[in-house]
This record gives structure tokens, C-alpha cells and sequence, in this order.
């Protein structure tokens, strides 16, 4: 902390136009997915999470600015890498982890998993995990809004390896031509899996996309939550009242592995260092430090809150219990499936336990 | 009891829904100005403007999306497919989104969507556009799979569809449109889903169809009957859920199963029902269920290559004599 | 006739370029394309054609001036409105037309119809009906002749409906990504059967496309067949040397319906009337008359040739017998089916006749 | 012989035909740079560059056409799949291209092309992360499908897919790429495609798996054998075209049958094995054929539930004295 004084701060206009208020929030909801998801991190080592999990820390400037732009009627569509949207949505910390570790108080019952949190109350509609599949889902919600004339507005996150599927190309298409209140957000932390950007696109400026389909196209710095704010803000503004899409280039990068089984030799450590020092949280504990916004004290002490927050959770989830088994059958259809009736479908005899 | 077209019915039943139901609308390629490929959707653009009859550029897959997209927050869309041969861009958003929803989010979405339009060979339009493509989606749990025979249970049948809380596909037969049939003038007439039909009832062979298949199996029960085997004939009208308890009843009574489809055979709805019925109903078999299927190969153009790959009345005939033991 | 004098011809200085005898053959190839389908519709009429059956007639200009840019070596691919392209690609009008009365002496000995004409030898890859569904394919010839380091060029014909698939997106990425000796041809005749672009699309300036992939686009004027050439010229020589892709769309319109079951009620007769004007077989022959590269006589005579041509391939295809049942199981695999080995297979019995 | 893993077999059988063979060559997503998602193509972009081991964008659908168009003019493509739930982006492209090019073509085209990668569930990935993708494959004619359960036979039957000219399938475990296994040191260790393999001989009762299933049936099968069942085993290798005559010899003596698949029910594996041997074999059966499989609805991702609807020995043994009548 001896080089506070000199180091980088947000963006001076874009945090005059967030304010004190929201960039302490911002603050906090960064620090919470932050200490949240090293939590998991070494629930997952301990072995209490399994599967896939794919975790946002280095890019949670991106979902804090963004959904800090939206009204709470404002939908919310994301790819796996998804615990920093659900927490920001209104999945509380222990619905996200009890999910994580498979327990039936979890934001999906259990079902889901690190890769399927929803809160369709807040109109958090996932975490999927098909790449560039849920593309075209955000631009249902968007199409629906305007079926509908609500006057709300779909943002929709993937990754810049996502970009490359024909999903995304498509939904654009649609979503310009429909002029439908949707944002388009590529989180492009440079790298799909080890694949940097560099050999799957054959662009590299990657707003550039928009002028294919007559939409508007902005860059952002994803690691200024107050740049990423006021850019969606412009853009859920352009949606809501000028019914038009847009495609915005979020540039960010992930401190961990591709997921928690990626070493990420792709990379070497002095890349990873210098991005560190843009570290989302860092830039704006110095704007709000610097500006007198907030001491270190109540900086520290939100730290601390967070990371209580993440304790809990595990606790909860840990202590939660798995679905019972005799839910086996249930959200398969609208009616609870009953194998009895057909026991030709291998009705497997489990008992509880 | 009116008289219409496969098409009308189904035009009927859109119309009606779309009357009923703010919520529910029509998607898809050519639907609206052109009024449809094979006009089932003739007038509704004309009534119900383009906010509700949406053209869609080609762009199968994402439009497939959207209606899955829309479904989620409350709409109930019908997603036509010009045909099912193209469905295959959307499979997807069909399998991994409409059908998986339910589950992967403990329950939290209904996914209230039907997917329709043409299915099966029509005539010598080649391998690409010409398969039946039920076995891809009665594969997949999450989905309801509905095939009609007649234009009244079409009509029934769609309109239990677009009111189903679960993502219904639903197959029409290409060459059905222009077949004419009794609708019942029922204020609102709709059929369950799930449940099968008995055609026509018999005591020596099951004969079991579906869509354009029933064709010949009813033209095979009648040149039976004049041949001194009384078959039963089965519509299954939905074919995912199978309705088990219909058949059994059937067997039960016959011992003997033929069954007829115009898809490919491997793992296709004969296997599924030879698995079901043997296993269920071992002791009441007198002869193996025997399958009338599509020939196990692409179709072909030509002609007569074409009429040799689908199943037909000389086949179902074939194989109720094979196992009635009477070749 | 009488208008001969005031009637459009083609591009001045691409007509230089083009030359006498090449326009001369362009000319005589545009006939047989034309006298060809108008012969085909006849047939269909009248029964002997079945299935689908898309015309290519007014949109001759195309496939003629870009296969007349390329190398015998070159690859060429394009959708189901094929007959001119296999026209083009040593398909004789007999191969052609056996085809569409599902003959064993068709393209694909019956097997393939109107959408599925193929001539490997001649590198003329098909005939593909799922819209959009061939460029991927196009790309791997593409992809093949970099691999192999061979120098021959992919050709890769698509209506500008199938540009919304994300195929489309898909492929360019790809060539341009890979550095791929590939050119794109949209042809946008306007209208993806009912649908007109502008319900389709969300931009106009269809090679505008090729920004969002770093690559080349250019318009060109698909009527004019000089300037086609000249066009497909340039993108074949900057795909052969620099082994960059090219997007390219050529304008044009078809005359006829969709296929021969529409009645096209979505256009006016008036818009297909000034459309008429601009007969790229107009064009031509206005070129070489004017310039007296060929007599009013020789391009009487060459039409005769080309209707000749026409019924000898009506009667040819009449005559021919349709596959034999017994080859019934063959093509499927590269060893013959034999049901027998497999009788639950359901082997139908079919007798020959 | 050496004692391999999956993994190392599978990579072993890719390099020695890519040394064969200069037209062979693998692509799809992180093959090459990051060595494989699951490291089975480990080492072979250092040793084959990056012409031969081709890394993509993630683009299946698209990729997956280039392998078919390259294969098509001549090469032979490996195609790997990240997982096989990946593909259904690119079915499309595998059952329209792949599959049909050769009949619509009229025989012009050979379409010598492989794609594989992990197959089925592995461990809590969720519903869009773990199905069997067979079922979806084995109904398409013109494709053919092989799922190995051993190294050494993993290794065999893909230098055989490899050589092949019809567009292969090659399904692999997710969670066997550890498993160790013999592997015949023969300079062209090859085996034949469309060919199952006895893995246990027995009298009493036929049990029918493949690749991880066939875990579970092993297993099974010696349980059974403590209690006086003696189980035969049949490894299918290959499932499609299946190998009717080494099942016909086995339930000829057994009378009796189970199959395992780890994939959903309807129009399964099962299905088309039950439908194949009542037909053929009726007079033989003494039981019906009974099938153990994935329970029929996506994936939970809940530890509990997951290995609840995953079938394992038990319930192949539940199975097997059902159909002995010894419960
Ligand atoms: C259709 C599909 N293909 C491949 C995968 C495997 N996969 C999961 S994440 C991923 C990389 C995605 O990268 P990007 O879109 O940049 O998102 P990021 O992980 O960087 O957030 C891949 C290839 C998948 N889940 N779905
Ligand atoms: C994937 C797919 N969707 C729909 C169709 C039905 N269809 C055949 S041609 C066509 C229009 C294509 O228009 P365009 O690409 O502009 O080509 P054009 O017919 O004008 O030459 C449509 C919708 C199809 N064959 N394949
Ligand atoms: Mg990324
Ligand atoms: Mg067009």
C-alpha cells in the first residue's frame, strides 16, 4: 500500500459522474464477489465443490459497472463464469454457494451448479454453458420487451471467444433489424480457454463488428468500473429510448485460470502482473481514497464484511442438505415425472443417503 | 362437424390461441407477408399485424432462441419451422435451452414454446429435405413430441400445445395439408396430450401409426380385414409421452405388434415401442413386434428409388401376416 | 428490337478487358444457361420434373462472369439454384436434365434432383440445400488448397438470404483468420423467396460485411458479366497470391419465382419489368453488337444452338432409364448396403418397374 | 504389451497414422497450444506444427464443415470435439454433409472423416455438460459409430476409423482418459470397425455394454458369477452398423439379455439392441430384454442426484435376475 499516492485512479470525469455514493457501493460489491469467489476457490480445493467453476476475479469491474447502469426491471443474461452477476442480482451468498456445492437451499435447488445460477425475480435469467448459446435467449428477452412495450432493457454478457459463434451473429442481426432494446456485452479478457484473442478473431478491435449490422459499436476499459458504468448507462439509455441496440467491447482480463482446472501455462507471469496492477478493486480504493470518499478503515472494514459474508456462506452451504432423492423426478416437466407409471424408463431404485 | 383442410384446422387452431391469448404469437421464416410456405398461416398477418406474425430472416438457430428467450419471460411463442429438415440449425437452442431449462434452474422458468411445421418425406425433394425427424427430439426428456393424423386432431392437438407449460415440437406431415377432415365445431376444442387414439378396433394384430403413417396402416387393416385379419389400429397422436396403457390394453388382446413409421429405423419410435412392449408385456407376445420404417439409408430423388425407401400399405400388410403367422 | 440503338451495354472499359472471343463465350454460355432452364420449366410443367426446381434465369451474369475468371484447377461451390453453375462446371445439359427427371444418367445418377448436381472431376462440388449450409464446405476446399499449398482458389455462390445464417459469419472468420485462398459471392437478387432484403438484413451494403472480418469487399454489378469477370478476377488473383479471402457482392435479381411453385405475389410486375430491361443477355448482346463483335446472325445462331442444345437434353433424359432398384443400397456407404445381412432392418421387397 | 492410458493410446493411434499419412491432419478447439482439452493431442503440435495440428476458434459448426469439405477433396481430418456435447452445434453439418454427401451425390464424394472427443457424463458438469450423444448419431445412415471401453481397443478402432472412408463417430469416455490398459505393441495394432467382442464368456445371461458402461457390466458380471449367474459379456465396439452376429451367437445360448448404455432410454441403444433380437431371436428369448440406462431427464448437477440417474452395477444386476427370474 506504499505506492498509493502515485497509483492509477479511475477515470476523473466518469467518477464525478458516478458519485460518492454509488463508487462506494461499487466498492463493496467488488470487494463481496471478490472475497466470495476466493472462498470458493478453496472450497473447491477442499474438495466441497466439484465440476466446472469458473471464477470472475479480475473482471468484476465489468458486472458492477454494467448492472449498476440498469434499473432493477432490467433483465440480465450471462455465460458460466456467472457468480458475480447472480450475487449482484440479488442470489444471496449462500444461495450461490449452497448452488456450488450442490445443496438443495442453492440458487437452482442444487440442480444447476456453478455454471446455472438464476434469479428470475430479479430477472437474472443465468449462467449457461454453452458457448454463444444464450445469445439468442437475450435477444428473446429484448424481443419480448418490446412485444410487450414495458420499456426494459436485456443486457447480455459473453466472452470474446463467444463472439466467434454464429449465435452472436445472428442475434445481432435480429436485434439492429428488430431495433430491440438489447445491450451486447463482450467481456474480452483476451483469452477463450488458452486461446488468445490474436488466433481466433480475425479482428482485433472488436466493436468494429457493430458497423456489419448498422448498430453502434464502444470500447470500453472494463477495469474502470466508472468507465464500464457510464458506457452501459449511454447504452441501456440508447435502448430504452431510441429502441436500439448496442455492441460494446468491455477489455478486461482474468487473474485465475480459464477454471479451476486450468493452470494457464498459455500465459507467462509478467503478463498476468502487469495486469494485475489494473486490478479493478485497486483503481477504485485509490479513486475513493484519494478523493477522501471513503478512509482506509471503512475500506478495510467493507473487506471484512465481505469476506464474513463468504465464511457464512460456506458454512450455510456446507450445513444445507443435498435434494432429497425422492425430488428425483421433479422439473422435468410442469408435472413432477412419476416412473412408477412407466417402468419401462428403468425407474433406478436409489434410497436416501 | 366441419369440413377442412389439414391446414385450415391448423390455421383454426392458431387463430383461436392467438384470439384467446394476447401472449401467444407466430415466428418464423415467411409466416407473415407471404403468409406462409405452405400457407398455415394464411390471414394472420392480415388480422393480427405484424407485432404477432413475425417474419424472420434465415437465421434458424437465433430465432429458435428467441422464442425460447421470450418463453422464459412470460410469452407463448409458436416457432414455425418452414420445415424440420432445418430445425436441425436450431437443435441447440431446442435441447439444451427449452428442453433443460426446467430442470437446470430447480424449476424456476416454464418454457411454454411449440416448435412447428412440416415433417417427413414429401415427394422427391431429395436427402437434405426429406426426413422424419421425431427420433431426434423423443430422444431428449424435457420435451413433448406430438405428430396428428387428421385435420381435427390437429387442431385439438396444437391448440393443447400452445396452452402445454412444456416446449411441445410439433411434426406435421409435408404432404397432409391439403387432406380434408372432420373438425369438431366445439367452441374450444382441445385434445389431451399424451394420449393415444384407437382407430379402429380389432382383435388379431396391433397395427400402430401415427401422422402420414396412418395411412398405411388403416389402408392395411381394411385389405386385412377383407383377408380375415381384424387388426386394431393405434394412432398415437402424441409420441412423447408414449400413452404405454392404450397399447397394453391392445396387446393384451391381440399378442401381436406391427409398427409404422416414416423415419429411420435405428432407435426410431418401432424400437422404442418393440423395447416397451416386449419388456412390459413378454407373456402376451405371440410374435416378435415387427417395425415398418423408412429404408435405413438418405433419400434418394429419383422416383422410384424414393417410393422403394418409404414404408407403405404392401408393407404394413407384409408384416401383420408375418406375424400372424399367415405368409 | 427496336431499341436496339439506346440499349445499355456493358462497362466500357471492363468490356476491354473482357475481349471479344471471352465475351462472345459468355454470351453463348449465358444462352445455354437460359434456354436450358426455360426448357427445364417446360419439362416441369408438364410433368416430368418433380420436387423443387429454382431457376437461375436473370441471374446468368453471375456464375458466368465469375467461372470465367477462374483456373480449371479452382474449386466452385454454390447452393441449390445450381444448374447454371454445373452448366458451367462439365455438366452436360444431358447430365443436367437427367438429373432433374431423377435419371441413373443424371449428375448424381438420379440421386442428387435439381439442388444436388455434382462434377468432382471438374471440381464442381454441388448443389447444397440447406441455406448457408455449404460455406463451411467451401472453406475446407479452401482450407485443402492451403494445407496442400496447391494455388488453386475456392469459389463460394450463396444468396444474400443465407448471409443471415451464422455459417456465414462463421466461415469468414475462418478464411480470413487462416489466411484462406477463398472469394464469397453473395448473390443478391434481392429476395430470399418472399422475403426482400430489407426485412432480412439490417444493413444494405452487403460487403460492407467483410469489416467485421478484416477482410476485402467489394459491389459489383451482377448483370454486367464484363464487370463480374473483372471483379472475381481480382479477388481469385488476391486469393492465388496474398492468400487473402474476399467478400463480394454482386447484384442481380431473379426473373423467375423462388422456385417453380411460387407465384412471387410479393413484387410488382413493374419491378420485374425494369429489372428485365437490365437482362444481362440483353447486355451482352447489345456489347457485341455494337461493337460488331458478333453479327445479329451468329447470336441468332448461337440461341438456336443453345435451345438445340435444350431438347436434345429433354429427350436424352426422357429416354434414360431411372436407377435400378437393385442399386438401391449403394452410395450410402462406401461398401454397398446389402439388407439381407441385416433383415430387421426391414428390407422392403421391391420389384424393378 | 505396454501398459497405456486412454489417453496416451488415443494419442498414439492419431500420431502413428499422421506419420502414415500426410493427409491426415487434427483441428478443432485448443488441439494444438494448449496440447488438448483433455491432453490427447499432447505433444503433437510440437511434433506436427501447426499445419498438421490445427487450433480453432470456437466455431463447431463451422469447423466441423471445413473437416468435411477438406475430406472431400481429399484429405483425411480428425476432428476433435472439445466434448461431444459441443456437437450439437454442428449436426447439421455431420448429418447433412457428412453423411448424405456420398448417396447425393450419387457416389462421387468419399468423406473420410473422424470426429471424436469425450462422450457422456463425467462429473457434476450439470444438464448442458453430460449426455451420451450416441442415440442421436446411430439413427443417422451413412454415419458410422464406435465407442471403445479399453485402451487397447481404443487405439485400434481409431487408427481403423482413421483409415476409414466413411465419416466416423469416435465417441471417447470423459472420465477414462486415466484408465491404464494393455495395448498391443503390433507395429499396425488395427481393428476391425462393425465388430463387437466377447469380453466374458457365459451361459446363463447376456449382458450388453460399451465404452464406460461396460464398466458397470463387468462389475456386474462378477457379482452375478459369486451367485451362480454366469454372465456373458459383450462389448459392442462399434454401434452402428452393430454386430447382430456375435450377439445372436451369445443369446442362442443365454436366452436372456441386458443391455447398459449410459444415455437417455427413448430410442436408445437399448431400444434398437431389444427391437433387433425379439425380432431375430423371439423363439429364443426367455425374458424380455432389459435395459438399464441414464434416467430419462437431463443431468442434476446435485452430487446425489447425478449418481441417481446414472446407471451402475447394481442396477445391472437388478437387471440380470430379473430377467433369470431370481429376485
Ligand atoms: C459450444 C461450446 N464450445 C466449447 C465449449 C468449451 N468452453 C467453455 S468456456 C470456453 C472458452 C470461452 O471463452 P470466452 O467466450 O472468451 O469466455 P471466458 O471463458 O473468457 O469468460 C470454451 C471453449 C463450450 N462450453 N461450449
Ligand atoms: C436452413 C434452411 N432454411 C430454410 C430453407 C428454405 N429456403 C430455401 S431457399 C430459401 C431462400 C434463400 O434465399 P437466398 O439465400 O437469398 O437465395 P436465393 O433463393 O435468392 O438464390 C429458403 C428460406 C432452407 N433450404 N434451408
Ligand atoms: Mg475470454
Ligand atoms: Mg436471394
Amino acid at each position: 500500500m506504499a505506492k498509493t499516492e502515485q497509483a492509477a485512479t479511475c477515470d476523473a470525469e466518469a467518477t464525478e459522474q458516478v458519485g460518492r455514493e454509488k463508487l462506494r457501493g461499487f466498492l463493496q460489491q467488488m470487494q463481496l464477489i471478490r472475497r466470495f469467489e476466493e472462498r470458493a476457490a478453496r472450497e473447491y480445493a477442499s474438495g466441497r465443490i466439484s465440476g466446472f467453476c469458473h471464477l470472475y476475479i479480475g473482471q468484476e469491474g465489468v458486472a458492477v459497472g454494467a448492472l449498476g447502469a440498469l434499473e432493477p426491471r432490467d433483465h440480465v443474461i450471462t455465460a458460466y463464469r456467472d457468480h458475480g452477476h447472480a450475487l449482484l442480482r440479488g442470489c444471496t451468498p449462500r444461495a450461490v454457494m449452497a448452488e456450488l456445492m450442490g445443496k438443495v437451499t442453492g440458487a437452482a435447488r442444487g440442480r444447476g451448479g456453478s455454471m446455472h445460477m438464476f434469479n428470475p425475480e430479479q430477472r437474472f435469467h443465468g449462467g449457461h454453458g454453452i458457448v454463444g448459446g444464450h445469445i439468442p435467449l437475450a435477444t428473446g428477452f429484448a424481443f419480448a420487451s418490446a412485444y410487450e412495450q414495458r420499456g426494459d432493457v436485456t443486457l447480455c454478457f459473453f466472452g470474446e471467444g463467444a463472439m466467434n459463434q454464429g449465435a452472436f451473429y445472428e442475434s445481432l442481426n435480429l436485434a439492429s433489424l428488430w431495433n430491440l432494446p438489447a445491450v451486447y456485452v463482450i467481456e474480452n479478457n483476451q483469452y477463450a480457454m488458452g486461446t488468445p484473442l490474436s488466433r481466433a478473431s480475425a479482428i482485433s478491435d472488436l466493436a468494429m463488428k457493430a458497423t456489419a449490422f448498422g448498430m453502434e459499436g464502444e470500447v470500453v476499459d472494463g477495469m474502470d468500473v466508472t468507465l464500464v458504468n457510464a458506457c452501459i448507462a449511454r447504452a441501456a439509455k440508447r435502448a430504452r429510448e431510441e429502441h436500439r441496440p448496442t455492441l460494446i467491447e468491455a477489455r478486461c482480463y482474468r487473474f485465475r485460470g480459464h477454471s479451476m482446472s486450468d493452470p494457464a501455462k498459455y500465459r507467462t507471469k509478467d503478463e498476468v502482473d502487469e495486469r494485475k496492477a489494473h486490478d479493478p478493486i485497486t483503481l477504485a480504493t485509490h479513486t475513493l481514497l484519494e478523493r477522501k470518499w471513503a478512509s482506509e478503515d471503512e475500506v478495510k472494514g467493507w473487506d471484512d464484511e465481505a469476506k464474513d459474508a463468504a465464511a457464512d456462506a460456506a458454512e450455510f452451504a456446507a450445513d444445507s442438505p443435498q435434494p432429497s432423492l425422492s425430488d428425483l423426478g421433479r422439473y422435468v416437466y410442469a408435472e413432477p415425472l412419476s416412473w412408477r407409471l412407466d417402468d419401462a424408463m428403468t425407474p433406478h431404485v436409489r434410497e436416501e443417503g | 362437424m366441419a369440413k377442412l383442410s389439414f391446414r385450415e384446422a391448423l390455421n383454426q387452431a392458431m387463430d383461436e390461441e392467438m384470439a384467446r391469448d394476447e401472449r401467444v404469437f407466430l415466428m418464423g421464416e415467411e409466416v407473415g407477408h407471404y403468409d406462409g410456405a405452405y400457407k398455415v398461416s394464411q390471414g394472420l398477418l392480415a388480422k393480427y399485424g405484424e407485432r404477432r406474425v413475425v417474419d424472420t430472416p434465415i437465421t434458424e438457430l437465433s430465432f429458435a432462441g428467441v422464442g425460447i428467450g421470450a418463453s422464459m419471460v412470460g410469452l407463448r411463442p409458436i416457432i414455425e419451422m418452414m420445415t424440420f429438415n432445418f430445425c436441425i440449425l436450431a437443435l441447440d437452442q431446442i435441447w439444451n435451452n427449452a428442453a433443460k431449462m426446467r430442470l437446470m434452474s430447480g424449476g424456476q422458468y416454464n418454457v411454454p414454446i411449440v416448435f412447428r411445421g412440416p415433417n417427413g418425406a414429401a415427394h422427391m425433394l431429395s436427402a437434405q429435405h426429406s426426413q422424419a425427424t421425431e427420433n431426434w427430439f423423443c430422444n431428449v426428456p424435457g420435451l413433448k413430441v406430438v405428430s396428428p393424423a387428421t385435420p381435427g386432431d390437429g387442431k385439438g392437438l396444437l391448440k393443447a400445445a400452445i396452452r402445454d407449460d412444456d416446449p411441445v415440437i410439433f411434426l406435421e406431415s409435408e404432404i397432409m395439408y391439403n387432406d380434408v377432415g372432420e373438425v369438431p365445431d366445439a367452441e374450444d376444442h382441445v385434445l389431451a396430450l399424451g394420449k393415444a387414439h384407437v382407430v379402429r378396433e380389432g382383435k388379431d394384430v396391433t397395427l400402430i401409426g401415427y401422422s402420414h403413417g396412418l395411412k398405411a396402416v388403416v389402408a392395411a387393416a381394411e385389405a386385412l380385414a377383407k383377408d380375415g385379419i381384424d387388426a386394431e389400429v393405434i394412432d398415437l397422436r402424441t409420441l412423447r409421452p408414449l400413452d404405454m396403457e392404450t397399447i397394453a390394453r391392445s396387446v393384451r388382446k391381440t399378442h401381436r405388434v406391427v409398427t409404422v413409421e416414416e423415419g429411420w429405423p435405428f432407435g426410431g419410435i418401432g424400437a422404442e415401442l418393440a423395447y416397451r412392449i416386449q419388456h412390459a408385456l413378454f407373456e402376451y407376445l405371440d410374435a416378435p413386434v415387427t417395425r415398418v420404417t423408412q429404408l435405413d439409408m438418405p433419400m434418394p430423388y429419383a422416383e422410384n428409388l424414393e417410393a422403394a425407401c418409404l414404408p407403405n400399405a404392401r408393407d404394413v400388410i407384409a408384416a401383420a401376416r408375418a406375424v400372424s403367422y399367415r405368409t
